[in-house]
């Protein structure tokens, strides 16, 4: 269907600079991806609250108060008090602070790790790919929350500047290897690209086709990729929260939130409950629809 | 016993006011099953000898009996189970009792003496592949004799006052001599004693089942066909409670689960409590061998920061620990009052001065920024996000470290912390052997504050020995004292007991401790 | 194809070997062990001696290389040894959960595929339509509810408006069924819909896909009827991903049910995974590993050979 | 419509048999289908519009045009022109994103714009069928050919399962698929391109429709297949007589085919007229220049290739006056302001120029820089220096593949003892079909991929054992041209980068300055505008895209370049322009080309040898005039014949030479001669050894026993 390429033909569009490009290109996000807008702005709002918390936030998360213990959301407790008297919407403020830093950096860390590994894999084929492969295939084989279940409870807790590296771990290994796939195969996609073989044969380094020539080009699956991880490792560090192998109080942590005590006092004392819940939904509803619409806009393949 | 005074009117609204008397007076029906819960785990052995859980306990207990018991109703009594009667020779020594006839096992074979000396000995010496856990407790014994079928006795090397309380312990089940020949090992796998309840099966991390002993011994009793114990985590086994699914976890529940239970299940539970703390203490421990730690003011100054006063209205709301006390369980015969206590470090109420002069204390000793962890079991960590609350105020940060079991107790015996919680769950009110972990770490290293004190060590055995009970109160109210001024260890809070129980379910008590009346003996189900 | 399933199968078993080796490698990172958790979790004055007699008992004083060499071995004689916490065999005390789980399981995936079909197809031919859109948002929403707290609003909700929760008891299928059902109904509902998203996202995007392949636009160029075209030509090639999806959803459910059947108090393998992590009861954490590796890849296997025997391009070669 | 109504006139007044069927404004009389007699279709006035990210773009202008019975119409153009956009509109099949703003499409009389989908369901498949361009995705992978063939027949004819079945077994014995019966159980996976298209022939054909639509439906078949399909399809629509409109931007394939040719640009109708007129008498400036750019195996061979210089329109932009104005080196004033409508000519078609009465009396014709001035041998290097560049010996490539899915692992031998020579400055043609192995001869040499055996030397240095130092210098001598122009660019990097990196990384200029000075000229020496340094790929077009990935290649000024069908996926008018240039660049900076390609035609106007492949052999090689001349390997001389040209005199008077077959599958070649297979003269002898290269004539070397 040729001719169909005439609509789609982008010959004559202005040249601009790359700044240009890039507000261009959130314009057009913004235009076609309406949702995609919405949940980028709730992400940023997150953001926001949990880089600004020290502001945004009317208590200390950590501050007790004995005297308010589990009260109803009013005009100075806009979220009520938990068990120990500590104002609940500030340390969902702080909870966003520990549920980003950790879904994002886990995901990075994840994306990042299995990204090289899968750019690795497919650039040099042969036996890096099968060695490669296979160790993929045995992290793969164990369910995420397992395997994140295990490493985190085997290696305890050792926090670093406030953000628990080893939890870190626990979340970003499992989605190592599902980044390593993913990349991997779309790698190997650009691999058979003939400007890489142009790069090859105009005698370019190894690292500067890997990193130079590929990488750019898997940058919005990996975007994808990184987008969508974030959404489930929050969702994953809920979960290991609840399950005792995650955050440790009193550091505010939405999964924790949701854990002990808030389990019984819901009949009670129902804000406890629901608004953590409300808060982990809403953020990783947000970073899902933002992948999905990421998606959408980079990978042609979704635009019909 | 009397009724908690609820934070919550509905929960002050169903409680009755229960009294032992009161519930000997109703006629028990016979007939039904009980059905409760435990949320505590599976356990690991079948055999009391080896296990230290109350998930043993609650489970294997309705299978056995014991020499002696503790009657729950009338604690720290000591009254027989399988001894009718006992006497004790003047010098302490010698410790006869007299067994019940005809009590049989549930093999139809006949109890006699010699399963009760197989069993002691097994517990105080165990053989090859055998574990006891306890067997220091009988540590004083000498020999066991069967001069007939119908007596026991038993010789000490030296004389002990707490010797009838030792030989009482919920975990000294009499096993089968017979059987025990055959394979000493067998109560770890099978359950085969002279308890009122006969084994049926174990579903592990489901249920646990047992049904009535006909041939028990005493007339009457059981009043139960028979019991299901089923295993929950701790938040179903409250919706089960709510649910009216299970009609009472022993191991008891917060007053907001309770509130929860009551608020669906209104007049069709009742509410227990056991009064006002039970045997069960925790505590951090500070790891003296710090160098930051090293500094009796420091530690002085950390209890100091601790408002437990305060803290424990927090507690009682959410937890099952909140009662403030000493090292001595608040209502027995070793507590002082609170009066007494508020003289001790961190029970003033007046906090800000105490805390002030924390600070003054940390900054004499250069420990102005002082940075810890705590070193914490996964079910509490309530604890810490009070100690962390607490220490914030005098300008010391911390940090909770949760962590599983084994790297817990690994991490913690080898001094690998800062704060460390302690705990001394037992049946027993008497500070011999309560008290056995402040002594010496090179005597004991279970003392993970691991300081090495002659004056702790010296009390400790000069108590022991006085007979008179007055003389050696005041022994032991210097040496709570002196261990609470050297902050060799914080006091948290002491457990509370709230039991819901389905109101049907007549005979329970709430004794203050989780360790005894649990044969289920007593229990019956009114229709 | 022998040829094809002998090369597949070594590389099954040289992954499960791999996850053998791994697991039991990380369980040995950090010093502590069953014993400590068994033994001083509730008080009292434990000596080292007794402690010492139950390491040796257990077999974990001897060097890391000898266990290693037996772990293995005893894979090999797919022996999985005996649980440290209770000393029962491991696979005695998997099997006797293992029901609870699979049945969970298999309803939660039946649950899936009935709700996620329809919307799934329904999304993909409305697509760009407020249906679609709705469809789309729900189904991302659904997934971004962490199941745990899910299930949490179900049991509570359950007690709270009907004053009725879900038996404690296990009931057998086979002995009441309608009971069992009202038993495991609610996690399978609270895994399935989570499921059921997935699956329909994937179906909708791969019809999608399929709809605007050329060999649609000849199917239309012969005049076949729109629902004929979806049924008949563009369904069965959609659903060949779908498969896949399935097939890996379902592997990974096992994952998902650990923290729903905590949720539920469910006796399944996923809560005994929780309670022998918190034992440090490191053969039973290896047997469950090694069960939900074995599980993983063999549903894996059997996908592929589904989809073998569903694609004539790979079917017929 | 005034265009329209005078076209119509125009043809009236041609053909008066017709006149009373229509009512004067155009509209036809509500006759019953069966006693209907006008044209069999009828477009009038069509628009289609596309909604794209950027607003709408006019896909079709006022594009009308008739078919009659028994009658075959080719429409032509090039990429972008509308031709498919028409197919699809009458078969009602536009994509979601298209829709028709305005005309008629009439069939029998009736408007199919306004049939609702039920209507147009039944007429599809039964009255019109199509078929379109490319077999490998056309038809349901997981439903059965017999399935695919059957199911117009129950849903037009009614039939049962079984007479269905029985009708598509003769359906494809009618296509030319043997043992038809049992083949009907077959995936489509199990068929060979051609065979899969004649499948899609049979689906058409399978309710007698009265008119096919083909969709460039031997594009993306090899010339020895597609000169069967067409025969094929020429065939039957004689013997069945069934109208044809044929799309497709392949002007040999029209001269074959058609009896009427419509030719697009831009998404109106340039041109219509008798494919004899067309081709003989364009009375459009377009056209003639289209049929001045084709390069043709018939005549003889010019020293350039006509090129249309300049690109096509962007049609999301409003366009004003003759679109084809803007690239017309004939066009006036009044050519940029008025849009021409569509008037007869003196041929007795239709043209949208200007000055097609000028062009039919003579005044203006086509001016491009060589027009008709046939001058062989202009620029043949005077004095070759005979200097050896490049020499090629045994070059092995094996395969081994590793079958998914069962069976064992197979080798296939891509390249299989191919020894030749490139001299300093001189062009190797190498053709064949696809699986010859001519690409990978080409990667090899770049050693893009280590040989499996053999040798090559560049400048008498071994390449193949070179270390990567060595490498990498060697590699700033030999660069490389690919054929998807947009694939051979990195898409994240500007124009100026991708010419620039060469230069940073070897050193070859200092500093940015004097980088920016050197791309420029680069630039400036591929004919393009310095201001495109800072766009990306896709902002320019597939011709810009071409230029510049020779930009990149002469960066690093070297001595041989490899074109990997650089020209194949360009337009006729583009492709011109690219060999041209290459050509230019020759001459200026002596550069030696590998040039591979399939279409015989471009070769033969670029090379000074040619080398033929098949199945990874070399069957044949000579200097361009001896091999276009006197062809000896029976596989040239048959690939020749199977090529179409651009001349409908020709082509339908001659009788096609057929290449028997499929080509045999690369894991399986078969023994002796890999072309015997397919061999007209073949015997025994051909299976027992592999001919050797022998030098039959000087410098004329072929691989056959039997000549």
């Amino acid at each position: 269907m040729e001719a169909m390429a005439v609509p789609f033909e982008r010959a004559a569009r202005p040249a601009g600079r790359r700044g240009l490009r890039w507000l261009k290109g959130i314009g057009r996000f913004a235009r076609e991806q309406p949702l995609g807008l919405a949940s980028a702005l709730i992400i940023l709002v997150i953001l926001f609250a949990g880089v600004f918390a020290v502001w945004v936030a009317p208590y200390d998360p950590l501050a007790t108060d004995f005297a308010k213990l589990l009260l109803p959301p009013d005009a100075t407790h806009w979220a009520g008090t938990d068990e120990f008297g500590r104002d609940i919407f500030s340390r969902l403020v702080y909870g966003a602070r520990t549920a980003l830093i950790l879904g994002i950096c886990s995901s990075l860390l994840g994306g990042i790790a299995g990204g090289l590994l899968g750019v690795t894999s497919a650039y040099f084929g042969g036996w890096v790919d099968t060695v490669l492969q296979r160790f993929v295939d045995i992290l793969l084989s164990l369910p995420v929350i397992i395997l994140a279940l295990i490493v985190a409870a085997v290696l305890g807790r050792h926090e670093i500047y406030g953000i628990d590296a080893n939890l870190m771990f626990a979340v970003a290994i499992p989605y190592m290897p599902k980044a390593a796939r993913v990349i991997r195969a779309a790698a190997l996609t650009v691999r058979t690209m003939p400007y890489i073989d142009a790069a090859r044969a105009a005698g370019f380094s190894h690292p500067r086709i890997v990193l130079g020539h590929m990488a750019p080009n898997l940058a919005a699956p990996w975007l994808v990729l990184v987008s969508a991880f974030t959404a489930q490792t929050i969702l994953l560090e809920a979960a290991l929260s609840y399950l005792g192998v995650g955050v440790t109080d009193p550091t505010p942590s939405w999964g924790l939130m949701l854990s002990g005590v808030a389990v019984q006092s819901f009949s009670q004392a129902p804000w406890t409950v629901i608004f953590p819940g409300l808060a982990i939904s809403l953020t990783v509803f947000a970073f899902s629809l933002l992948g999905d619409a990421l998606r959408d806009t980079l990978d042609p393949k979704f635009r019909h | 016993m009397k009724v908690r005074s609820s934070v919550c009117a509905v929960v002050a609204a169903t409680a009755v006011l229960f009294s032992a008397e009161g519930l000997a007076n109703a006629t028990p029906q016979r007939g039904g099953n009980l059905v409760f819960a435990v949320s505590l785990g599976e356990p690991a052995t079948f055999d009391c000898h080896a296990a230290g859980s109350l998930n043993v306990m609650y489970r294997v207990a309705p299978h056995y009996s014991t020499l002696l018991q503790i009657d729950a109703a009338h604690y720290p009594k000591v009254v027989g189970d399988l001894a009718e009667s006992w006497t004790v020779s003047p010098d302490g020594l010698v410790y006869e009792f007299k067994l019940r006839p005809n009590v049989k096992f549930h093999d139809g074979t006949k109890l006699t003496s010699g399963d009760v000396r197989a069993s002691f000995e097994r517990m105080r010496n165990p053989p090859q592949g055998v574990l006891s856990v306890r067997k220091e407790l009988l540590a004083d014994v000498a020999s066991i004799e069967t001069p007939d079928a119908g007596t026991v006795v038993f010789r000490l090397e030296k004389p002990n006052v707490s010797m009838l309380a030792l030989l009482a312990q919920p975990y000294g089940c009499i096993y089968s001599e017979a059987l025990l020949k055959s394979d000493p090992t067998y109560p770890a796998k099978k359950v085969m004693g002279t308890g009122p309840f006969k084994f049926v099966s174990y579903t592990p991390g489901a249920e646990w089942v047992g049904e009535r002993f006909p041939d028990y011994f005493r007339p009457g009793l059981p009043h139960l066909d028979g019991f299901k114990a089923i295993s929950l985590t701790p938040p179903s086994a409250v919706n089960a409670l709510a649910g009216g699914q299970v009609m009472v976890d022993f191991r008891g529940v917060s007053p907001l689960e309770a509130d929860r239970i009551v608020s669906t299940r209104g007049k069709d539970v009742q509410i227990f409590e056991a009064n006002p703390a039970i045997s069960t203490l925790f505590m951090a421990m500070i790891n003296t061998q710090k160098p930051a730690l090293r500094d009796p003011r420091v530690r002085k100054a950390l209890a100091l920061a601790l408002d437990h006063w305060e803290g424990s209205k927090a507690m009682e709301r959410s937890t099952t620990l909140s009662v403030v006390g000493g090292l001595a369980r608040p209502g027995s015969e070793f507590a002082r009052s609170n009066a007494e206590l508020e003289k001790l470090p961190g029970f003033g109420r007046n906090v800000d001065a105490a805390r002030a002069e924390a600070r003054r204390l940390l900054a004499e000793a250069g420990q102005a920024n002082l940075k810890l962890t705590f070193l914490n079991r996964k079910p509490w960590p309530f604890l810490g996000v009070y100690l962390i609350d607490q220490f914030r105020q005098i300008g010391v940060t911390m940090v909770q470290e949760q962590v599983e079991d084994s790297q817990f107790f690994a991490r913690r015996r080898a001094g690998e912390f800062d704060l460390a919680v302690e705990y001394l769950p037992d049946y027993l009110d008497d500070p011999t052997a309560k008290w056995s972990i402040f002594v010496s770490h090179e005597k004991n290293p279970a003392n993970i504050a691991r300081y090495n004190d002659p004056k702790v060590d010296t009390l400790m055995e000069e108590q022991s020995r006085i007979g008179d009970p007055a003389k050696r109160l005041v022994v032991i109210r210097q040496l709570e004292e002196y261990i609470l001024t050297q902050g060799y260890t914080l006091p948290l809070f002491w457990g509370r007991r709230t039991t819901v129980v389905d109101s049907r379910l007549q005979g329970y008590v709430p004794a203050p401790t989780n360790y005894v009346g649990q044969d289920l003996s007593q229990f019956w189900i009114k229709r | 194809m022998p040829r094809y399933l002998g090369a597949k199968l070594l590389q099954l078993v040289l992954t499960l070997a791999g996850v053998a080796a791994l697991i039991f490698l990380l369980l040995r990172v950090l010093p502590g062990d069953v014993v400590e958790a068994k033994y001083l979790a509730e008080g009292g004055n434990v000596s080292e001696e007794v402690l010492a007699a139950e390491r040796t008992r257990l077999g974990l004083d001897r060097p890391t290389h000898e266990q290693f060499a037996e772990w293995m071995g005893g894979l090999v004689r797919l022996e999985l040894g005996r649980s440290m916490w209770t000393g029962r065999p491991v696979a005695e005390e998997i099997s006797s959960r293992l029901a609870v789980t699979m049945e969970v399981a298999v309803m939660a995936t039946v649950i899936a595929i009935v709700i996620a079909v329809p919307l799934g197809i329904a999304s993909a031919l409305a697509h760009g339509s407020w249906l679609d859109q709705a469809i789309r948002v729900l189904t991302v929403a659904w997934l971004s509810v962490p199941a745990f707290w899910l299930g949490m609003l179900v049991l509570l909700g359950l007690l709270l408006v009907f004053e009725w929760g879900p038996p404690i008891e296990h009931i057998s299928l086979f002995e009441d069924p309608l009971g069992n059902l009202t038993q495991l109904i609610w996690p399978a509902l609270v895994v399935g819909a989570r499921m059921s998203a997935m699956i329909a996202r994937m179906l909708r995007s791969s019809l999608l896909e399929v709809l605007n392949e050329d060999y649609i636009r000849t199917a239309r160029s012969k005049g076949v009827r729109e629902s004929t075209i979806v049924a008949r030509h563009a369904l069965g090639n959609a659903l060949l991903p779908a498969v896949t999806v399935v097939g890996m959803e379902f592997a990974f459910l096992l994952g998902g049910l650990v923290v729903t059947e905590q949720v539920f108090n469910l006796n399944g393998i996923g809560k005994l995974l929780i309670q022998a992590v918190g034992q440090n009861d490191f053969t039973l954490i290896q047997g469950l590993v090694m069960l939900f590796a074995v599980f993983f890849v063999s549903v894996n296997f059997a996908t592929d050979l589904l989809y073998a025997a569903l694609d004539p391009r790979v079917r017929l070669r | 419509m005034v265009a329209f109504c005078e076209a119509m006139m125009a043809r009236v007044a041609d053909e008066p048999s017709r006149a009373g069927r229509h009512t004067p404004d155009g509209r036809h009389a509500p006759f019953g289908e069966r006693c209907y007699n006008g044209p069999l279709l009828s477009v009038q006035g069509l628009h289609v519009a596309f909604k794209t990210a950027r607003g709408h773009t006019e896909a079709l202008t006022d594009v009308s045009f008739e078919v009659d019975r028994n009658e075959v119409v080719a429409v032509v153009g090039e990429s972008g022109s509308g031709k498919s956009v028409t197919a699809l509109s009458i078969m009602g099949l536009l994509p979601d994103a298209g829709h028709v703003t305005g005309g008629r499409i009439n069939f029998e009389g009736r408007d199919l714009l306004t049939l609702d989908a039920k209507a147009m369901r039944e007429i599809r498949g039964r009255d019109i069928a199509m078929i379109f361009q490319d077999p490998m995705t056309s038809l349901n992978p997981i439903l059965t050919v017999g399935y695919q063939i059957a199911e117009s027949l129950r849903i037009h004819k009614g039939m049962s399962a079984d007479q269905a079945r029985q009708r598509a077994a003769e359906l494809l014995t009618l296509v030319g698929v043997p043992e038809a019966e049992s083949r009907l159980d077959q995936y489509p996976h199990q068929f060979s391109g051609g065979m899969r298209q004649r499948v899609m022939i049979a689906i058409g054909l399978a309710c007698d429709p009265k008119l096919i639509i083909a969709d460039e439906p031997t594009t993306a078949l090899d010339v020895t297949i597609q000169a069967q399909i067409l025969e094929l399809m020429k065939d039957l629509s004689v013997r069945l007589g069934i109208a044809m409109v044929i799309i497709t931007h392949n002007l040999g394939v029209v001269a074959r085919y058609a009896d009427r040719v419509v030719v697009m640009y831009a998404g109106r109708v340039a041109e219509q007229g008798s494919a004899e007129a067309v081709f003989f008498r364009p009375r459009h400036l377009y056209t003639a220049g289209l049929l001045c750019s084709v390069p043709r195996l018939d005549s003889e061979r010019r020293a350039r290739l006509e090129a249309i210089e300049g690109l096509p329109p962007d049609l999301s932009k409003a366009q004003e006056g003759c679109r084809f104005a803007p690239r017309c080196p004939q066009a006036v004033a009044a050519c940029l302001r008025e849009v021409p409508a569509l008037r007869p000519t003196d041929t007795g078609g239709l043209s949208a120029c200007l000055r097609a009465d000028e062009l039919a009396d003579g005044r203006v014709r086509w001016v491009g820089n060589a027009y008709g001035a046939a001058q062989p041998g202009q620029n043949e290097p005077a004095a070759p220096a005979r200097k050896v560049l490049v020499r090629v010996d045994g070059l092995t490539r094996h395969y081994a593949v590793q079958s998914s899915w069962g069976g064992p692992n197979r080798t296939v031998k891509a390249v299989s003892d191919v020894s030749f020579t490139i001299d300093v400055g001189e062009t190797l043609g190498l053709v064949g079909e696809s699986g010859c192995g001519k690409s990978t001869v080409g990667r090899l040499l770049l050693r893009l991929e280590e040989p499996t055996a053999g040798r090559i030397e560049f400048e008498g240095r071994d390449v193949t054992h070179a270390g990567h130092g060595e490498l990498r210098a060697l590699r700033r001598r030999f660069q490389v041209v690919f054929q998807d122009p947009y694939a051979s660019l990195n898409p994240r990097k500007s124009i100026g980068d991708i010419i620039a990196e060469p230069l940073r990384v070897h050193r070859i200029t200092s500093g940015a300055a004097a980088t920016r000075e050197r791309v420029d000229e680069l630039l400036a020496q591929v004919s393009l505008r310095p201001d495109l340094h800072d766009r990306f790929p896709h902002q320019i077009s597939g011709g810009q895209r071409q230029r510049v990935g020779i930009a990149r290649a002469l960066a690093m000024e070297p001595s041989f370049i490899v074109c990997d069908e650089a020209v194949s996926a360009l337009d006729v008018s583009i492709q011109g322009q690219i060999v041209n240039l290459l050509a230019d660049l020759q001459e200026k900076h002596s550069i030696a080309y590998l040039f591979i390609a399939h279409d015989l035609a471009v070769v033969r106007h670029i090379s000074t040898r040619v080398m033929v492949m098949y199945l990874g052999r070399v069957m044949e090689v000579a200097s361009r005039e001896s091999l276009y001349r006197e062809p000896l390997h029976p596989y040239t001389r048959l690939l020749l014949e199977a090529a179409p040209t651009p001349d409908p005199v020709k082509e339908k008077q001659r009788e096609a030479a057929l290449i028997r077959g499929e080509l045999p599958s690369p894991f399986a070649p078969p023994s002796g001669c890999p072309f015997r297979t397919r061999c007209p003269v073949a015997d025994a002898e051909c299976s027992l050894t592999v001919p050797e290269l022998r030098e039959v004539r000087p410098g004329h070397r072929v691989a056959c026993l039997k000549i």
